[in-house]
């Protein structure tokens, strides 16, 4: 008897303790809960150096020049900017009467500051000023800016650095400046717990228009599902990298809206590794035929839930647009005979790299798609996932001459802040992230990066996407495309921007 | 040492002790002692004897049944067999005495490996140094088998298919398959029913006539003791206390310790008069050993004497050494 | 008392057919045969995709026969196809993975045990040092470091678990050589490599067994968590682990990519934990008379 | 009992050393971290620098043997990362863990001991078998898959619980169950099994011999008894709970530990995955030493 | 007799429930036990001796052992059928019981005093107002454990064998019980021990006034300890009656050939009287008598049919058709 009892007991106690009452995520009127992925490495904007900082950070900081939601440069804390017809010297006038959060003054000096700062502490600000020889101020409100060498990606860059107070940092010390980072965005920073939130709360001596979110909690949701489960649960007003499986769910529901911004950065790309000719692929009919191989466009409506773009190389407001361009069309009969060409008639075996860890998601299903697409022509395909370091290592080998590389890689083609800086960075010879080498490729770039008149530029450019699109050292399976979901009582416009997820409060209106 | 007899003795110990070290106490802070498991115990046994050795848990017994195998090598003394040194010997006279000398334990179920079938069991010392054919080997194990009682059919079988007894004779039989010339018997029947022990004594007393054995049996019962040994030593913590010819043992028991033992032994004759216990309190410990006779601190006849010297083992009668002070006066 | 326990020791050991694990056998049998069968037995290609077939719900709930017993996938493949394939993937990491522990753990065990020394101050500090570290974290940092797939999940999953065997045995080796038919065998003269081979090992291996079925299903577990992770196997070859680790993108939409090959996770976890509950109420003397 | 626990903390420094190694050699052959350290757009310099910075340009024992001296002065090195003192890093996201670790750890004890007294005191039934069943089913389903199910249907679905973050005790409740399942499945069965063999016993008899009644044999004379070894399971998976928070906290966004490593793992962040693993290491070596110490309470023949 | 017995067990019958079938432990035991009677239950292993006891106490293994048939009539009343909770007033109050190894029979982690105290916690006896410290005190006094004050804050692993028996009997007379099961309370004990043990349950019994049931395999202690004996074998009580009656005379063969088997010193060269084969198998027991198999006044009738009790007017009995009980006496 007694020992049914304490059955009954022990099963009672499972009861009570799941039934508990809920937490309410009853926000505030004008506040909002936004779900991020990732967190940022760092809250002091003038040493950020990782995609990830400038989520958050682009509330409470601001680089000198904006981009409206629409992707193009506006006026920011520079008022206007002028630069010489040798593309050698850049001149910036500041805006007047705009303080830090700290309520010091904005001027010349903070900018001269946060270069030098930025140059000294962050590698990225270090190589966007790369090409910057000198920076002086000619008088409070206006500073110079003196290239080495022309340098078309800098405006757009929106000036290398996000802008800090020098006499903050000198009143306030190291440490704190680092823990209480002060800027002149439309926002303050009040509060960042490591692991779970940052918080802030409007600015209201911020110099630009009126702003209706008053506080907003970014918290750090790694785990996708959860991200998601958040927004269904009312816990978040917005979450971004919602993903693509998920959209159709909020899509069909009344209850959210759906934001989807083409960023087409990344490139999600079929990468060849070419130094090594004894592999087939470095016959480019054997690239070729691999490009025609796969239907692209089927991946992406049934693996991608249709979500993310396809071009073939730019998008159509970057400079050098080439409309006559198409992308690789399927056509695995083509492929077939130009396997066949090259002497593949039969295929050959290969190793495909892609990473199974990161912030790209569903890898694994689309190198699944592109390795039966492969197979259909006779290519024999292993997959070989990797974490996401193992995988950077393995693309970084591909360049070496005894190399048998060929992956699924974030490249880089169009939504670049110049096609330039990605031609560059990712076809180059010894590009940062460049594994292939065409030296007539190198002067060409090298040309249109020091041409600052863009319709000469757009030409070159040209160029240099036909010279990709016939050497095939890597070929385009899609272009990104973020998704926001935020929920009916508010409405989000993101800005078209280099980095994915970033979410710009000001952009925030209530219905 | 008085000569036992005109024959040489088959086994000897001279001084042997065994001593342990032991760790007292928790860790570290500990002490280092040492357990005095056999302290200076001397004794021959005659070919074709059987030599029992008495006592109770923690005398050292069990002990002396290890070193005379050699699963101990002594700390001080030596054990002689056939007059060699066991503890000297090179490995391939090793070999020999492991075949001269077996042994029989107490727990049957614990002595046979319960994976292994009964034929391999009987037949494992055979295959250990022996060149055999299979055939030779399953006669011989038949042999035995047939020699201790045993249907054929066990061969076949596993160690838990059978009773207590038959385990038992399958020990022995495993002990007996190479013809050794002395079993050590350590409580080979203690944890036998009454009516099995009978079994399995009388089939010991008979293999020891038809093969001529020499037994070594270890015992806390003397009555089985009495009924198989023609020589009996009785031991307590760690030393003989007293030695010589079991009938003479019963009748005259010299030591007080041996008197507590047969008082103490339970009779089943309901005439018998029974006395309350004559000592009182149980065995010490090996590792704090008291001054003088260990086991002065029990004995109803202590003297003065008793706590100061530890007594040696002296002839009190013909055949019948005794370490005592009562008889250590020659008279 | 005596009768009782003589009686049912007795009526226990001669009744062995009669008490097979017939419930884990129940749920074993299937899997066991998909891992050695695998794709003679399935039904399609469990590689072949079909886009056009693409997330389609099991057949037979929209009465569409039993075309596809457990639905398709995103790319159109057959998931009940793929259960059965991944059947080899999850089985080949538990039993080849979990084998290598028991082997390694095995003699680690054997040798600390009975030989003791430094030879067992080596391997238990080896042991204590990996024991400090959760499993989770040392699979991780393998992975991370190793890389990825098939083997390396097994490799991960061989070091992650031979310290359970090497400790168990190495406590059983030290009671069994205490045994009389142990000392026995000294007494008979056999050399320790026969001691420990015919008298110990026989006598220990019942532990490893028992230890061996618990980890079966942990091993399973372990490939889904790493999957989970982005570092389990890496397709072609298909795992349940790593089914369900890509599955939950589909949780709200299509509920059968991470049902099936879950349930085919939990029944062979719950079968392998049910056999070595088995051949622990068995084979564990302590335990025999529980 | 000073010199037991003295040389028991020698042992454990000796195991962090071992531990130090391992996890120095697996992250050294990891590949370069600086590709993952440094943006794609870093310069060929800054990557060399960092190398230097990182000390990867000397040679591994020599390595090795600068990281041990920093780390018995208590230093770390600087997340690469985090740009912070790795150590501190890593202590500002323990509490979090711990926090979860133990209301995981506490239902898992009161689960898995309840259930399993119960499962012995009923042996044979039904229940007995219905308890073990659940429990082993609690084994056989893998934490990832519990924690989405618990999320989607308590949070999601019926809207009790917040789904993620950390604030209220609510917030605790489903990554703690999430992870108590396991370890409350596991003490179960150890308990029952446990409880039996000491139900076995003579002196279990005999307290039943003196008149006692069955749940004052069960709880007075058996529980402390059957708590031996349960204790030192108990121990094991408070130790391994926070480890195990890898998986856990990915799901809820709980800001501890687990979720710091498995960033900095892959992230190559060597000092922070160093300073981590060292800590749960030792966090692991106390409990255990604890966990003996508790025996010698728990059971009065052993004395230390 | 003209006075009741304390306690009179009749016909009693534990069945142990195996897979292979049912387990005759105990068929249908009888005997009485007198106010001030010491009686010897002997058996070899198996016999069934201990499942008497435990199936008196009510305390058998729960699953597949079950009392199924007779009574166990103590103070008049039938002690299988009453309550649980009031089966448990009766044990350790009224029936104590002293099991075979003291070392597994005292709980290790509580101290001994508080393991006898409890006996005083459990059973509140109103005649005595003392503190239950004073009256643990005077009960291990009674049991001839020196300095109880310290003794009793110590645990079970600090004492020897024979003082750890001590307390168990110490637990048991704190309850006062009439009656004393003592099932093998000195297997484990050495010689002298067992010896010094012995003389002291004797003592206690007397001085207590309570009956004594001592269940062991060894009829030298019978013979030094009780007044009765009973055999049995294989589940039944072959023969009972005076300890000096029956082991002088004999009247089962079994009972004989026990006593026969005994080694005794002197024997040497003598061959002991051997029972050949072993104890039957009680699943599959052989038909009739079941020692007739290993009998050696075996006749047809005995392959039969079961002998019956034949008992004469002092209380001793015989189940064998060989011998007539008032033949053996005349």
């Amino acid at each position: 008897m007694h020992t049914r009892r304490e059955f009954l007991m022990s099963t009672a106690a499972a009861g009570a303790l799941l039934a508990m009452p809920q937490a309410t995520n009853a926000a505030g009127d004008r506040s909002l809960n936004v779900a991020i992925g990732d967190e940022p490495t760092t809250i002091d904007q003038s040493i950020a150096w990782t995609g990830v900082d400038y989520t958050t950070a682009e509330n409470y900081a601001e680089y000198l020049i904006q981009r409206s939601p629409a992707g193009e440069l506006v006026p920011g804390l520079a008022e206007r900017w002028t630069l010489s017809s040798d593309g050698k010297t850049l001149d910036l006038f500041l805006r007047r009467g705009v303080k830090f959060h700290s309520g010091d003054d904005f001027t010349a000096q903070d900018v001269i500051f946060s270069f030098e700062r930025g140059r000294a502490k962050s590698s990225t600000v270090k190589s966007r000023l790369s090409s910057v020889a000198k920076i002086g101020a000619v008088d409070t409100h206006q500073v110079r800016v003196e290239f080495s060498k022309p340098d078309v990606t800098f405006v757009p860059n929106r000036c290398a650095a996000m802008i800090s107070s020098k006499s903050y940092f000198e009143r306030v010390g190291e440490a704190e400046f680092g823990k209480k980072p002060s800027g002149t965005g439309p926002f303050r920073f009040t509060e960042y717990k490591p692991g779970e939130y940052l918080d802030v709360e409007r600015f209201d001596g911020y110099w630009g228009g009126p702003v209706q979110v008053e506080k907003a909690r970014f918290s750090f949701v790694a785990e996708e599902t959860t991200r998601v489960a958040k927004m269904q649960a009312g816990e978040a007003d917005l979450i971004t990298s919602c993903p693509y499986f998920a959209v159709k769910g909020f899509e069909g529901n009344s209850s959210y809206n759906v934001v989807k911004l083409s960023l087409y950065h990344p490139t999600m790309s079929i990468v060849f590794g070419t130094q090594n000719p004894k592999v087939p692929w470095a016959d480019k009919r054997v690239r070729r035929a691999m490009a025609h191989a796969i239907d692209c466009d089927a991946i992406i409506k049934g693996v991608l839930f249709g979500i993310p773009d396809r071009l073939a190389f730019l998008a159509p407001y970057e400079v050098g647009y080439d409309a006559d361009l198409k992308p690789f069309a399927y056509d695995p009969a083509t492929a077939k005979k130009l396997l066949a060409e090259a002497g593949y008639a039969d295929g050959f075996p290969m190793k495909l790299s892609y990473a199974v860890t990161g912030r790209v998601q569903m890898n694994n299903q689309v190198a699944e798609a592109i390795a039966s697409y492969f197979e259909a022509v006779g290519i024999k395909t292993q997959l070989a996932g990797e974490e996401w370091g193992a995988y950077r290592n393995a693309y970084n080998a591909g360049k070496e001459p005894g190399a048998q590389y060929v992956g699924l890689f974030t490249h880089g083609r169009a939504g670049a802040v110049d096609p330039t800086y990605n031609f560059s960075l990712f076809f180059q010879t010894g590009g940062p992230i460049s594994i292939y080498s065409n030296p007539k490729l190198d002067e060409l770039n090298a040309r249109a990066k020091a041409t600052a008149d863009n319709a000469e530029r757009a030409e070159l450019v040209k160029q240099l996407v036909r010279m990709v699109q016939d050497e095939v050292p890597s070929f385009p399976v899609y272009n990104n495309v973020a998704v926001y979901i935020t929920s009916k009582r508010i409405k989000f416009t993101p800005t078209k921007n280099f980095n994915f997820d970033l979410v710009q409060l000001k952009d925030v209106t209530f219905v | 040492m008085s000569e036992t007899g005109d024959l040489i003795p088959l086994l000897e110990l001279r001084g042997v002790t065994k001593y342990y070290p032991v760790k007292v106490g928790g860790f570290l802070k500990s002490r280092r002692c040492l357990l005095k498991a056999v302290d200076g115990a001397d004794c021959s046994v005659l070919p074709g004897e059987s030599f029992g050795i008495a006592g109770e848990s923690g005398s050292g017994k069990t002990t002396m049944g290890r070193l005379v195998l050699r699963l101990e090598k002594p700390t001080d003394g030596e054990v002689l067999f056939a007059g060699q040194d066991i503890a000297q010997l090179p490995s391939t006279e090793l070999a020999e005495y492991r075949m001269s000398v077996q042994a029989v334990f107490q727990d049957a179920s614990g002595s046979l490996n319960p994976r292994m079938r009964i034929k391999d069991i009987v037949a494992e010392p055979l295959r250990i140094h022996m060149r055999m054919s299979k055939a030779e080997i399953s006669e011989r194990c038949r042999t035995i088998v047939e020699q201790v009682g045993l249907p054929q059919r066990v061969l076949e079988g596993f160690p838990h298919e059978l009773s207590g007894g038959q385990k038992q004779r399958v020990a022995i039989a495993r002990a007996m398959i190479r013809k050794p010339r002395m079993l050590l018997l350590d409580e080979p029947v203690s944890a036998l029913d009454v009516s099995v022990r009978a079994q399995v004594l009388n089939l010991l007393s008979d293999m020891q006539e038809k093969f001529g054995l020499t037994y070594m049996m270890i015992s806390h019962d003397l009555g089985t003791l009495g009924h198989v040994s023609t020589t009996l030593a009785v031991m307590y913590l760690g030393r003989i206390v007293e030695v010589g010819r079991t009938e003479e043992l019963y009748e005259r028991p010299l030591h007080p310790y041996t008197q507590a033992l047969f008082q103490a032994m339970p009779v089943p004759d309901p005439t018998r008069v029974k006395r309350a216990p004559s000592i009182r309190g149980e065995i010490g410990s090996a590792l704090e050993l008291p001054q003088g006779c260990r086991f002065a601190p029990r004995c109803p006849r202590r003297m003065p004497v008793c706590t100061e010297l530890n007594p040696t083992l002296v002839e009190a009668a013909p055949r019948h050494r005794v370490a005592c002070h009562l008889h250590h006066d020659p008279s | 008392m005596n009768t009782v326990t003589n009686g049912l020791a007795w009526a226990r050991l001669g009744s062995g057919w009669r008490r097979l694990p017939i419930f884990p056998v129940i749920l074993l049998a299937p899997m066991v045969i998909f891992g050695i069968l695998g794709t003679h037995i399935a039904p399609y290609d469990p590689g072949a995709t079909n886009p056009v077939n693409a997330l389609k719900p099991p057949s037979w709930l929209i009465g569409e026969g039993f075309s596809h017993l457990f639905g398709t996938d995103y790319l159109g493949r057959d998931v009940f196809s793929r259960v059965i394939a991944g059947a080899r993937a999850s089985l080949t990491v538990s039993v080849v993975g979990v084998g290598i522990a028991g082997c390694v753990g095995i003699c680690a065990g054997l040798v600390s045990g009975y030989f003791g020394g430094w030879a067992e101050t080596i391997l238990m500090r080896l042991v204590d040092i990996q024991m400090s570290m959760p499993p989770i974290l040392l699979a991780l940092l393998l992975s991370a470091s190793l890389g990825t797939g098939l083997w390396m999940v097994i490799f991960v999953v061989a070091v992650v678990f031979w310290t359970n065997y090497a400790r168990v045995l190495r406590g059983e080796v030290l009671s069994v050589r205490q045994r009389d038919y142990v000392v026995m065998a000294r007494v008979l003269g056999c050399r320790s490599h026969t001691i420990l081979r015919r008298h110990i090992l026989p006598n220990v291996i019942d532990s490893a067994l028992v230890v061996a079925s618990l980890q079966l299903g942990a091993a399973v577990i372990l490939e889904a968590s790493l999957s989970f992770l982005g570092l389990g196997v890496q397709p072609p070859a298909i795992a349940w682990g790593k089914m369900i680790a890509e599955a939950k993108l589909y949780l709200a939409t299509a509920w059968w990519l991470p049902f099936f090959p879950g349930l085919a996770l939990v029944i062979t976890v719950l079968g392998a934990n049910m056999l070595g509950d088995w051949l622990r109420d068995r084979l564990d003397p302590k335990l025999r008379n529980s | 009992m000073l010199t037991f626990t003295l040389k028991r903390l020698a042992i454990g420094l000796l195991c962090l050393v071992g531990v130090s190694l391992i996890i120095f050699v697996a992250m050294r052959v990891s590949g370069d971290p600086t590709l993952l350290l440094l943006p794609d757009d870093a310069l060929p310099e800054d990557r060399h620098a960092m190398r230097v910075q990182l000390g990867l340009d000397l040679p591994v024992p020599v390595q090795f043997g600068v990281f041990l001296e920093n780390a018995f002065l208590g230093d770390f090195g600087n997340s690469i990362r985090w740009k912070m003192p790795a150590m501190s890093l890593v202590l500002s996201r323990l509490p979090a863990t711990l926090q979860l670790a133990a209301l995981a750890f506490l239902i898992a004890a009161v689960f898995g001991l309840l259930s399993g007294v119960a499962a012995a005191r009923l042996r044979g039934t039904v229940y007995d078998s219905l308890i073990r069943f659940v429990m082993t089913l609690g084994l056989a389903l893998p934490v990832f898959w519990i924690g989405l199910m618990l999320i989607m249907t308590v949070s999601v679905n019926m809207g009790l619980l917040p789904t993620s973050g950390r604030g209220t005790f609510w917030h605790m409740l489903l990554p703690a169950v999430t992870m108590a399942l396991n370890p409350a499945a596991a003490l179960s069965r150890l308990t029952r099994s446990s409880m039996l063999n000491v139900l076995g016993t003579d002196y279990i008899k005999l307290a039943r011999v003196k008149g006692n009644s069955d749940s004052r044999v069960v709880w007075k004379h058996g529980l402390r008894n059957a708590s031996i070894p349960v204790v030192t399971l108990a121990g094991i998976q408070l130790a391994n709970m926070i480890g195990n928070t890898v998986v856990v906290e990915t799901i809820f966004a709980w800001p501890g530990t687990g979720k710091l490593i498995i960033d900095a793992i892959l992230a190559r962040d060597f000092p922070v995955v160093q300073a981590a693993i060292c800590l749960i290491a030792a966090i692991y070596i106390g409990l255990n030493l604890l966990v003996d110490l508790l025996y010698g309470v728990l059971d009065p023949q052993i004395r230390y | 007799m003209q006075y009741d017995p304390v306690l009179s067990v009749r016909n009693l019958e534990t069945h142990c429930f195996t897979p292979k079938g049912v387990l005759k432990a105990v068929d249908g035991v009888s005997f009485d036990l007198h106010s001030g009677q010491s009686m010897g239950l002997v058996g070899e292993s198996g016999s069934g001796k201990s499942m008497v006891c435990n199936s008196i106490i009510r305390l058998l293994p729960r699953h597949g052992v079950r009392t199924v048939g007779g009574q166990v009539i103590f103070s008049g009343r039938d002690i299988l059928g009453i309550s649980e909770s009031e089966m448990r007033r009766v044990r350790g109050r009224e029936i104590g019981m002293i099991l075979q190894d003291p070392l597994m029979s005292l709980n290790p982690v509580f101290t001994v005093g508080n393991q006898v105290g409890e006996m005083y916690r459990l059973h509140p006896q109103a005649e005595d107002g003392r503190p239950i410290h004073q009256r643990v005190l005077d009960v291990l006094r009674k049991v001839a454990i020196p300095s109880p004050e310290q003794r009793a804050r110590q645990y079970p692993f600090q004492f020897s064998g024979g003082m750890r028996q001590r307390t168990v009997a110490a637990i048991a007379l704190a309850g006062r019980p009439k009656v004393l099961i003592a099932d093998e309370p000195t297997t484990s004990l050495d010689v002298t021990i067992q010896d010094q043990f012995l003389c002291l349950l004797k003592e206690l019994q007397e001085q207590e006034g309570m009956c004594l049931i001592l269940v062991t395999h060894d009829l030298g202690i019978v013979a030094e300890t009780c007044d009765n004996v009973a055999v049995m074998y294989a589940g039944r009580i072959v023969e009972v009656g005076p300890v000096r009656e029956v082991l002088m005379r004999p009247a089962h063969p079994y009972t004989e050939a026990l006593l026969r088997a005994i080694p005794k010193p002197g024997g040497r060269g003598t061959r002991l009287y051997q029972i050949d084969g072993e104890p039957p198998n009680l699943l599959d027991p052989p038909p009739g008598c079941p020692f007739q198999p290993r009998c050696a006044r075996a006749m047809p009738i005995c392959a039969r049919t079961t002998p019956p009790m034949k008992a004469d007017e002092n209380g001793r009995a015989a189940a064998c058709w060989a011998s007539d009980i008032e033949e053996v006496r005349a």
